[in-house]
């Protein structure tokens, strides 16, 4: 089980970068990673065999109580924030877990995107919250330090590495835990799993649950990042694009999502500078071609054997 | 498990090399001295990209050439901006804006550009505000019409040329009011979203203050290119308003608009849009006649007179086959803006000023544009305000092409609240300082 | 007379037209080893799946030591030590066979997966590895289900199914889709295994040669009703099981029955 | 229709269906404004629009499901959706490379019609057309599945993929066939809404979602339940417009949660069972 060194040296060889990268490229780091611990929650629940097309709900959620905490309540400590992000999606998804655990598949995938139209449908709605404008926030503090914009954004960054590498740790511990190869059992024989004495129910929420925090914290690291947050957070394609990110990536590896996020906000952005016209559709050749030629993801291009159970 | 290591490093060599590709095209882009690089953002996709991107696209690509080839009428008949020649780098508005903060970024620190046009979303114009001045990059706003911006706080490298929301809804009460003193019943139909919100409060509360008696009898809140009306407008017809306001804009008025006709809705009544103008050529023969409609300034139809103005015509019909729509004047206003800065701070020394000297130039400055005269007037110089204008729908089928009958003018202290009210406030309060 | 391990109460149970169980009543005593036999659709499987919570009784009751489990689910009745193999065997394909294993191991050991503790444990695999080595598959460890042979998937199916406390085992025609010549031995193991931790043992077959060998009681279903209980020589005599059952089971195998 | 027609038979949640909305909305109002521009009888228009519909259904259909979804029959179901989704984006390119961003227009035919008076209230004919149209498309695609003996072949594909190839019916065709149909349908979609709108790009967006939740709410596969779910989503919505009007941008969700939480097989769909 080499991969926690692993990431732990990945981690330090970013942290130590962050001087020498430019500006853009902290940026644009900084939102792949909070969004690739967003896609992380997704692969996780999908090993479950939980897709859900409403991730932006917790998403959404944990950038706004980011953007409350900051604008309404003078929480202005990204960690605070940040924590802040994930505990209220983590509750959020808590609740709604009991709910959503009973549905599989198309169902699920269906009711988690209704829940976040609505959520996004009072978010329009409500004009206290700059309704689609969405409001911006303040820039962060860190544990009462305040440093000036551009230093703020390395901080950010670092922040950002650090929680997307660290819950990849965290997650890659619990994949390998008996709950994590357990949730992989029931992807393809829950009734197996009952009939072993393990309540499919339980495992899922916690799955779901885990998903719900991961998205809340990536949320909230957005918003810091951007400084703005609207109710397109919240909306269906948001969604549609996290689940389709964690697909390309590869549910092999916990590093997986993280990587394909990266490179995927890479490739976009260098497609609008060269094909502003055509972005889109570059966007949509390149998953297609990875779909045909990648099966398993971008992962399987690293992993050398094709995974067997837990054991990648 | 040897593998899952390998996989792990080899994926960070990957992430590494992605990186190096990423930052060696950056280097390759080095900045010369002889060209002044100008970032446009623009809707190219997408419901906007039609009615208001590509025109101001259009517009912006077309002054820009004039602007290098020396053929742009006085003031502004010297080449380039203070003789440098301006280089435009195109970006879509597309795509939400934590991908418009990403591509500003992109913009101001990879691509290096001297100052950035755009935005016709106030969504983005909100998320990009902050970072003008964090980045110390010159940034223009040249139509998102949303007031919080300088109302909220005040900017030194973030200006707007184009005139906010609010005037364009007092105007419009102004003027139906004026056509028709006893309005009893109104309705609003607008998107629902920020600026369909905005505008119908703007308009609404102005007509509080003008004409208390007449009463709201229902405010629809179609979602943001529906593009189906067919509820709605069973909802106005069951009301039967004496005026409807309208902010749709783009695919969606027109398409209310064709829906609506069929249905009557605009017999028997007033129905005002402040966004109507993109569409009345496009649609000269569907427009009801009677349509009271306004171009979020003195643009297109409105446009006075003048030399500018003639030649812009003149360049883009022919160009384009159609003629300008008021975002292809507003892009305008903000580079004509930008060259005068530019050049003001520039004080006729050749080599480019650096983007402080600029940003100190712009304020307050007064010029003279395609659609008239702009005064940088509110938030501390940095907002423009403008005369704003509407008229009535009338389609000469004699000339085959629409026309707008009974135009008013109202000056820009009219219609716009003075320097450090905010909007809203400024109409509640009865419009206090407004010179009409 | 002690109180039975596990017993029914008049179960009912139908599927449309289909009378899947009919007045179902019997009583299974500790350390019974009982065959169960009827032909296709006779509903033996209905049973065991009534038995451990599958599937509801439209009426009737299942007692196991007393209590009432008749409403229970299939993990609560497997968390009391009522265990069942399937006919069709039900492992998890996207697993190793490795992993098959130490999955039953681990939610064996606690109803609450631990997330953080690793799975694969030494102790866990050398268990897994024994096991293996026993089933004669320890070569296939690696492989993920389906790259295994039938018979295979069927004693991995049986291993799940003997993990953790045991007080009752329900096997599901063990040895359908193994080899003539494997069946026995596998059977021994099994009985062998399910003695020592003092099980007692329900298994449903066709095959009249393991019931005759390791049944000491007999049922037979017919129609979701049970036509003959008691002692193997007994019940395999009777006329109604020869006709219905046993005739049937020896069509199957192109015998005649020897009158 | 089309959606819940591809998903009920191929399993595939086919996101591009919005850009076969697009494409006839495109190809309808292009066809309509030349046809206009000469001096044909109009009511042909009508059949303009049917023809093109189709046409743009069945060739764009086609080429989607032979191009791009064939090569990846059998993988897992949320991959074809991915997939859809790439095809979705090209497609939208596509359009705008074909028609530019400018709307069009193809307005003549809604108008045509004039307008009915319904207490008090003037209705545009077209829609009545239009409604008229839907339900008769639905019928007959009713009738095709459960009366035809193609149909029944279709539905013996949806039981049961391996038996029904075992007994040597061509799947590979009826999936081609039923994509393209259920493509043809959704052009018709547009086609026939284009008269009533200003055909820009991005129309295609919307519509998916607003289909998904019309397919989910009457049950995924299941005909009649489309109808239904149509139904149900268009009278709440103009309940919410005429009772309470701020709600109208989630009230379909709110409605397609509890549909989905109560029955989650959609008011139509029959539960799918596990055998052990």
């Amino acid at each position: 089980m080499r991969t926690v060194p692993a990431l732990a040296i990945a981690l330090v060889v970013l942290l130590g970068a962050a001087p020498l990268i430019p500006l853009w490229l902290v940026f644009l780091l900084t939102v792949a990673f909070a969004r690739g611990l967003v896609v992380l929650g997704v692969v996780i629940m999908m090993r479950a065999g939980l897709v859900s097309f409403g991730q932006s709900l917790y998403y959404g959620l944990g950038a706004y109580a980011a953007g409350l905490g900051a604008n309404f309540y003078g929480v202005t400590d990204a960690i605070l924030l940040v924590l802040l992000g994930g505990g209220v999606s983590a509750l959020a998804g808590f609740a709604l877990g009991f709910v959503m655990v009973r549905y599989r598949e198309i169902f699920f995938a269906m009711l988690s995107l209704a829940l976040a139209m609505i959520l996004y449908g009072i978010l329009v709605r409500s004009a206290a919250l700059g309704s689609t404008d969405g409001f911006n926030l303040p820039p962060a503090t860190f544990l009462g330090f305040v440093p000036d914009p551009q230093l703020g954004h390395v901080l950010v960054y670092g922040l950002a590495a650090t929680m997307a590498i660290g819950s990849a740790m965290l997650l890659h511990r619990f994949i390998h835990s008996p709950a994590g190869v357990i949730s992989e059992a029931i992807l393809t024989n829950e009734i197996r799993v009952e009939y072993l004495g393990t309540s499919v129910i339980r495992i899922l929420h916690l799955v779901y649950v885990i998903g719900a925090t991961a998205a809340g914290v990536g949320g909230a690291l957005v918003a810091i990042a951007a400084g703005h947050i609207d109710p397109d957070l919240a909306y269906w394609t948001t969604s549609g694009e996290l689940v389709f990110v964690a697909i390309l990536s590869g549910t092999g590896h916990v590093a997986a999502p993280l990587l394909g996020t990266v490179l995927f906000e890479l490739v976009r952005s260098f497609a609008v500078q060269y094909s502003p016209y055509t972005w889109q559709m570059v966007i949509g050749f390149a998953m297609l071609a990875l779909i045909l030629f990648l099966p398993a993801g971008l992962w399987s291009l690293f992993s050398r054997k094709p995974r067997t159970g837990g054991t990648a | 498990m040897k593998g899952s290591t390998m996989a792990m490093l080899r994926g960070v060599g990957v992430s590494i090399a992605a990186v190096c590709l990423a930052v060696v095209p950056q280097a390759t882009i080095a900045q010369q001295s002889g060209t002044f690089k100008l970032g446009v953002v623009t809707f190219l996709s997408g419901a906007a990209a039609g009615p208001f991107g590509v025109p101001a696209r259009n517009a912006a690509e077309l002054t820009i050439e004039a602007l290098n080839g020396g053929k742009l009428p006085s003031p502004y008949a010297n080449k380039g901006i203070n003789g440098l020649t301006v280089e435009m780098v195109i970006i879509d508005e597309a795509g939400g804006t934590t991908k418009q903060v990403t591509e500003y970024r992109n913009l101001v620190e990879r691509q290096r550009v001297d100052a950035v046009i755009g935005y016709i979303s106030s969504g983005d114009c909100l998320a990009i505000a902050p970072l003008a001045d964090e980045l110390k990059a010159l940034t223009i706003f040249f139509d998102c019409g949303t007031p919080r911006i300088f109302e909220d706080r005040s900017y030194q490298y973030l200006f707007r040329t184009g005139p906010h929301a609010t005037m364009d809804n007092v105007a419009a009460a102004r003027y139906i009011l004026a056509r028709n003193p006893n309005i009893k019943t109104i309705a609003g139909i607008n998107q629902n979203y920020a600026w369909g919100q905005d505008s119908w409060n703007d308009f609404k509360l102005s007509m509080e203050v003008l004409k208390g008696d007449a009463k709201v009898v229902t405010e629809q809140f179609p979602k943001l290119l529906a593009g189906q009306y067919g509820a709605e407008i069973s909802a106005l017809l069951t009301q039967k308003p004496d005026v409807i306001h309208t902010s749709l804009w783009g695919g969606d008025v027109e398409a209310f608009t064709l829906q609506g006709r069929a249905r009557g809705v605009f017999e028997g009544r007033t129905v005002v849009m402040t966004a109507g103008e993109p569409a009345m050529f496009r649609m000269a023969t569907q427009i009801p006649a009677g349509t009271v409609i306004g171009a979020r300034g003195p643009h297109g139809v409105f446009a006075p007179d003048n030399e500018l103005n003639r030649w812009f015509r003149a360049a883009y019909s022919e160009r384009y086959g159609t003629p300008p729509v008021y975002p292809s004047y507003k892009i305008v206003m903000a580079i004509l803006g930008l060259k005068l800065a530019a050049e003001k701070a520039a004080a006729g020394k050749p080599d480019k000023p650096t983007t402080e000297a600029i940003a100190a130039a712009f304020p307050g400055i007064s010029y003279d544009t395609p659609s008239g005269r702009i005064d940088m007037k509110l938030g501390k110089g940095h907002q423009a305000i403008q005369d704003m204008a509407y008229g009535v729908f009338r389609f000469e089928a004699a000339k085959g092409e629409p026309q707008l009958a009974d135009a008013v003018r109202y000056p820009a202290e009219c219609v716009n609240p003075p320097e450090g009210v905010k909007s809203e406030d400024w109409i509640k309060g009865g419009f206090k300082g407004a010179k009409c | 007379m002690t109180e039975p391990l596990i017993s029914t109460r008049n179960l009912n149970k139908r599927f449309g037209a289909v009378v899947a169980a009919d007045d179902v009543t019997l009583a299974i005593a500790q350390d019974e080893t009982v065959g169960i036999i009827g032909a296709n659709g006779a509903g033996k499987t209905t049973f065991l799946n009534i038995v451990t919570g599958y599937l509801k009784p439209d009426s009737g009751l299942v007692l196991f030591r007393g209590l009432d489990i008749t409403q229970k689910s299939p993990r609560e009745v497997t968390r009391l030590g009522i265990r069942r193999s399937f006919q069709v065997a039900q492992l998890f394909p996207n697993l190793s066979a490795r992993d098959n294993l130490l999955v039953a191991l681990a939610s064996a050991e606690s109803e609450w997966p631990t997330l953080s503790a690793i799975l694969r444990t030494p102790a866990r695999l050398a268990k897994a590895e024994e096991i293996l080595a026993d089933l004669k598959i320890g070569h296939a460890a690696e492989r993920l289900v389906p790259e295994l042979p039938q018979g295979q998937r069927k004693l991995l199916d049986i291993a799940l199914a003997m993990m953790g406390n045991l007080a009752l085992l329900l096997f599901d025609e063990p040895t359908s889709g193994i080899s003539a010549q494997e069946k026995f031995p596998l059977m021994d193991r099994v009985m062998g295994a399910t003695a020592e931790r003092s099980a007692t043992v329900v298994f449903i077959e066709h095959d009249m040669e393991i019931v005759e060998r390791y049944a000491r009681r007999v049922i037979a279903f017919y129609d979701g009703r049970i036509i003959a209980d008691g002692l193997p020589d007994a019940v395999l005599a009777n006329a109604d099981v020869r006709r219905y059952v046993v005739g049937a089971e020896l069509h199957r195998r192109g015998e005649r029955p020897h009158s | 229709m089309g959606l819940t027609l591809i998903y009920g038979v191929m399993k595939i949640l086919n996101i591009a269906h919005g850009s076969f909305y697009a494409l006839g909305a495109y190809s309808a109002a292009s066809a309509v404004g030349v046809y206009f521009s000469g001096n044909y009888p109009a009511m042909g228009s009508f059949l303009l629009l049917a023809i093109c519909g189709v046409a743009a259904g069945a060739i764009s259909g086609f080429v989607i499901e032979r191009g791009v979804l064939r090569p990846m029959y059998g993988r897992d179901q949320i991959v074809m959706v991915l997939v859809t989704y790439a095809a979705f984006l090209i497609l939208e390119d596509l359009i705008k490379l074909l028609w530019g961003v400018d709307p069009y227009f193809a307005y003549q035919p809604y108008a045509l019609l004039g307008r009915v008076s319904i207490g008090g209230i003037d209705f545009a004919t077209y829609d009545f057309v239009l409604l008229s149209l839907a339900i008769v498309t639905g019928a007959c695609i009713w009738w095709g599945l459960n009366r035809t003996r193609r149909g029944k072949l279709l539905i013996a594909v949806i039981h049961d993929r391996e038996i029904s190839t075992a007994m040597g019916i061509n799947v590979a065709r009826i999936f081609t066939a039923t994509f393209v149909i259920g493509a043809i349908l959704g052009a018709l979609g547009g086609a026939f809404t284009a008269p009533a709108i200003s055909v820009v790009p991005g129309i295609g967006v919307d519509v998916i979602v607003l289909a998904f939740a019309v397919s989910v709410i009457g049950g995924l596969g299941s005909i009649i339940g489309a109808a239904v779910g149509a139904l149900v989503v268009g009278l709440t919505r103009a309940a919410a417009v005429h009772l309470m009007p701020e709600v109208e941008l989630f009230v379909i969700y709110a409605v397609m949660a509890v549909v989905l939480a109560f029955r989650p097989q959609g008011l139509f769909g029959q539960p799918a069972a596990r055998k052990i």
